[in-house]
């Protein structure tokens, strides 16, 4: 099975009777950039925290790279391959200087501090952020904090990347910068959005979370802004080429029959508008 | 750290009790009404560390920091620390109703009076040596409140020295781990935010000029308020 | 642990909602928080293991008439009896008296053994009466009925900004360190783990020092000028004065049967 | 002269050398939803702060309601007429219960308790909150913490409205609420937003500041998608008709010229979709 994560028949609820995930399944596919969107409180943050063993779900079983996890030290052992970019990244940044925060991950993988730190400065120059080395976390902007999350993440060297609501309070250009990345990074990653237009730029594959349900997302659910430019759309189908991601999203959930086939909407390799100083 | 209800002799619970209140009074009088919020925030924020576990050899033991308590927040620490000890008796069962005056005068004493010795030292070094003098507060508040505690309970029978006696022991280690503790805290707080320990919090809000109504007239209109 | 007072405290209780309140949650909370105080005064002067019992029983007895979990409520107490059972088991070694029978070596004195006896039957009694009478009051209506019993204002004001806020910040404390466990973070007894617990807290002050600002800002944008509103729903019934008047009976007759008890010695 | 909020040459950095706005110019007219938007960290939230006194820029001048705002008690005045609705609801909402932190406005304002209840009332009716009334703030949900925020800023009556990056973290529901209640509301507002959507929505103005200097948003700086959209409208301009609010604000930034001429794209009274338990 060519799947590297798989959740089989979640369940769960905070209180008892309360049904945030009813019997949900998933899997994740190497080389996919899977969306799962939804209403407030569905459950979405929820579910990715089931899956790196922060939740004990109620029932169903947690799998990752082919094996099932069960105990503490097996979700440990997992979270050191997948990386988790939470919500906001001022719950992230901790530690006082961008570099010692960077480290972390490094550290709590075994690394010596030589080793930390020769990371550190491999993954800021792959994202051009090597300006941002020595200064204090605390006083980065919203975006540059945003930045710095993920690198503190990729310096871990994950297989697979999650990402709940990265988009949040980001301005134009500092999104754009995030796309360009995400769309350069080699792993699979989960994504949560409620942004439409990102989810379109890097969308392989698309799930809606409501009423506990995971689906595959229905084309038709959108406000009344958007159904107008649908309309227009459908007048002139050739003037927005990549926006059919959703439409190509495999009718089945678990959707491991066509892994490959459906394709990405751009590859190029990651280009950030900020030049480094290396 | 807390003592129960039922330990104590009676006369060291009203002697912990009258000092409490004057404490009480002292702190209050060096909040004015404008600066309730921010001191109610970080009264706040140590309650929450006294839900924070941290490892110290097989067992954990939850963090107290009221030596940083004392360092940021000054003569404030004692209502602050007051009220975090009475919402962990009421809604938790830990100490007990009789024993809030001693219990807040042997964790709010030490950390006031720690906190402005070291005050000064943490504010005008660079933040390597603060976090030194930070960690030697932390360290020394838990030391000086064990003995407060081993105090308490010598007053109150002869047979609980031997009971004192463990509890300042028992506690190196917490002391160890508070100071560690506290010197990173320390450290951080004056690489991200070097305002919170520099002046006491008379000067926290940037904005000095307000002009608020004098506090007693202030009390009977909330009454009013409340009552009408 | 999202709310620390909401619903993962049973014993902190909900607040007014939909639920009928029990028979002690139907009075004045103003009548209930100063019977715990007196009770707890009472049971402290009490002289006599019996009557500290009786008085334990009394509390136990109450726990029926409140809608208290009893397990659960069972379960806080022994969580703050293994706080104080190493200084129990030391006090009958420790005091000096008539040996009863030794251990290693070590003689236990009879007066010892009342002695630790009499202390934890009393934190007993003072703990479950305590949390039977404030059962159904949510923190926020403790610091209504505090105010109403003319507890200084600004000491009022300070713990209602506490209760406010604890679940804020615990919330951002329990998000932290959320993140540290996804980047492979596990407590252990290193430098490392301190650095990063000093570092975790240290930032947490910080955030909730730039809060504080911003919560000034926000009153002052909403025209504060020097005080806060305090609304509540507290109605002094007549049955809340027998409730009193039968509770403080009860004390007296207790305090004054267990001084008589002295006499008859 | 028309104008509800005046705003002369403000000039303010935090640090000395900084320049977070440099000789910022804005006027405010009735009716109107003014819109600024800009990167991270380019004083958007600064600028408020100083319109309603919080901060003193380090020149210029802010005058409301045709009087220059100089002391303290000037810009408590200001205060009392000007909501300010801060971009976390967890700041705003002080108080332990949803009634008491609504009528904590209206009793500043010398309302006696029951006058204050009253508004209370009405206000909750208005939005169909009813049903919070007596809720603990700490215990709301984010939307619902959002929307009695915004009910707490009503209750005071206030002249104008400013709104932080209201939609942060909203879902789709709550934000066509939350749109619905804005559209419906007489009060003109500044709104800072980085969603291009809701701006659209309900902008009637859009200004975008940017190293410092505030100036009417460039029509062509958006993202690719966008881009392609826009190519979309041009070609069916009949198609999507409240989208040309961008376009249409006034070419120079004090634009006291023409107040009433910008057409507001929606004003249909407040619908919610949920009922409120009157
Ligand atoms: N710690 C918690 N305790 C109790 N209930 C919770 C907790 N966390 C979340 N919930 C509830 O569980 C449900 C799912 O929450 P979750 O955070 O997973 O939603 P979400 O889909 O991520 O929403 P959002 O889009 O707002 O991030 C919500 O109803 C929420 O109120
Ligand atoms: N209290 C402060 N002390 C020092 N610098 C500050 C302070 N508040 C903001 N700044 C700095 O001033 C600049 C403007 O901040 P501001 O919050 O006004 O930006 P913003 O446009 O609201 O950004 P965002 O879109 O992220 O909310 C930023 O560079 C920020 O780092
Ligand atoms: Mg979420
Ligand atoms: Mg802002």
């Amino acid at each position: 099975m060519s799947s590297l994560i798989d959740l089989n028949d979640i369940s769960y609820g905070y209180r008892s009777g309360q049904k945030v995930l009813d019997r949900v399944n998933l899997s994740l596919n190497a080389d996919e950039r899977l969306f799962i969107t939804g209403p407030n409180g569905a459950g979405k943050s929820t579910l990715l925290r089931i899956l790196v063993g922060l939740i004990k779900p109620h029932s169903g079983r947690v799998s990752a790279f082919g094996k099932v996890c069960v105990s503490e030290a097996d979700f440990h052992e997992l979270r050191c391959r997948v990386g988790f970019i939470v919500q906001d990244p001022d719950d992230q940044l901790f530690c006082p200087t961008v570099v010692e925060d960077i480290a972390f991950g490094p550290l709590n993988l075994g690394a010596s501090r030589d080793e930390a730190l020769a990371i550190v400065d491999e993954v800021l120059d792959q994202l051009h952020l090597r300006h941002l080395r020595d200064r204090i976390t605390h006083e980065l902007s919203g975006g540059e904090k945003r930045l710095v999350s993920v690198a503190a993440v990729l310096a871990m060297r994950p297989d697979v990347l999650l990402l709940d609501e990265p988009t949040n309070a980001l301005d134009e250009e500092n999104l754009e910068r995030l796309e360009d990345i995400l769309l350069g990074l080699p792993q699979a990653m989960i994504l949560i959005s409620h942004d439409p237009h990102f989810r379109r730029k890097l969308a392989t594959r698309t799930l809606e979370l409501r009423g506990g349900i995971l689906s595959t997302r229905p084309a038709k659910k959108c406000s009344a802004a958007e159904r107008a430019k649908a309309e227009v759309m459908e007048a002139n189908p050739d003037a927005n080429a990549p926006d059919n991601a959703d439409a190509s999203a495999s009718a089945s959930v678990k959707s491991s029959a066509n892994p490959g086939a459906v394709p990405k909407p751009n590859t190029r390799p990651d280009i950030s508008p900020v030049a480094g100083q290396a | 750290m807390h003592i129960v209800d039922g330990a104590l002799a009676p006369e060291v619970l009203i002697g912990g009790g009258v000092i409490a209140v004057a404490g009480l009074g002292l702190g209050l009088r060096k909040l004015p009404i404008d600066k309730i919020p921010a001191t109610g925030v970080l009264s706040a924020t140590f309650f929450v560390a006294s839900l924070i576990h941290v490892p110290v050899g097989p067992t954990s033991v939850h963090l107290i920091m009221s030596g940083l308590a004392g360092l940021v927040l000054g003569w404030a620490a004692f209502p602050a620390l007051f009220v975090g000890l009475l919402l962990q008796a009421v809604f938790f069962g830990f100490g007990g109703l009789t024993v809030l005056g001693v219990n807040t005068v042997n964790i709010a004493m030490p950390a006031v009076l720690i906190g402005l010795t070291f005050r000064g030292l943490v504010a005008r070094s660079t933040p390597k040596v603060a976090a030194i003098w930070g960690g030697i507060a932390g360290a020394a508040s838990i030391a000086v409140t064990t003995i407060f505690v081993a105090i308490s309970l010598g007053l109150s029978g002869e047979g609980f020295i031997p009971a004192a006696k463990l509890v300042f022991f028992a506690h190196i280690p917490i002391m160890i781990i508070e100071g560690l503790i506290s010197a990173a805290a320390v450290f951080l707080i004056c690489k991200a935010k070097p305002e919170l320990l520099r002046t006491d919090t008379a000067d926290i809000a940037h904005e000095p000029a307000f002009d608020a109504p004098a506090s007693p007239q202030t009390a009977t209109t909330a009454h009013e308020a409340s009552n009408g | 642990m999202s709310h620390l007072f909401g619903h993962d405290q049973p014993l902190g209780a909900q607040a007014s909602s939909g639920t009928a309140p029990s028979f002690v949650g139907s009075f004045d909370p103003r009548v209930r928080v100063v019977a715990a105080g007196l009770f707890a005064i009472m049971v402290v002067a009490l002289h006599q293991v019996e009557f500290a019992f009786g008085a334990f029983l009394v509390a136990f007895g109450t726990v029926f008439l409140t809608d208290l979990p009893l397990r659960l409520t069972l379960k806080r107490m022994a969580a703050m009896d293994g706080f104080i059972i190493v200084m129990l088991v030391m006090l009958p070694f420790t005091t000096p008296g008539t040996p009863m029978f030794s251990l290693f070596g070590a003689d236990a004195s009879k007066e010892g053994l009342m002695h630790a006896v009499l202390i934890g039957v009393r934190a007993n009694a003072v703990v479950l009466m305590m949390l039977c009478l404030l059962s159904g009051l949510s923190p926020v209506a403790l610091g209504h009925t505090l105010y109403r019993l003319k507890c200084p204002a600004a000491l009022v004001h300070l713990m209602m900004f506490t209760v406010r806020y604890i679940s804020v910040l615990h919330d951002e404390y329990h998000r932290l360190r959320m993140a540290m466990k996804l980047r492979g973070f596990r407590a252990r007894n290193t430098f490392h783990t301190y650095r990063s617990f000093g570092y975790l807290f240290g930032m947490l002050l910080v955030r909730s020092l730039e809060r504080a600002e911003r919560v000034l800002d926000a009153m002052k944008c909403r025209g504060f000028s020097g005080h806060f509103p305090m609304i509540d729903h507290l109605e002094f019934k007549s049955r809340d004065v027998l409730f009193g008047v039968g509770f403080v009976a009860l004390i007296f007759a207790f305090v004054l049967l267990d001084r008589m008890y002295v006499f008859a010695y």
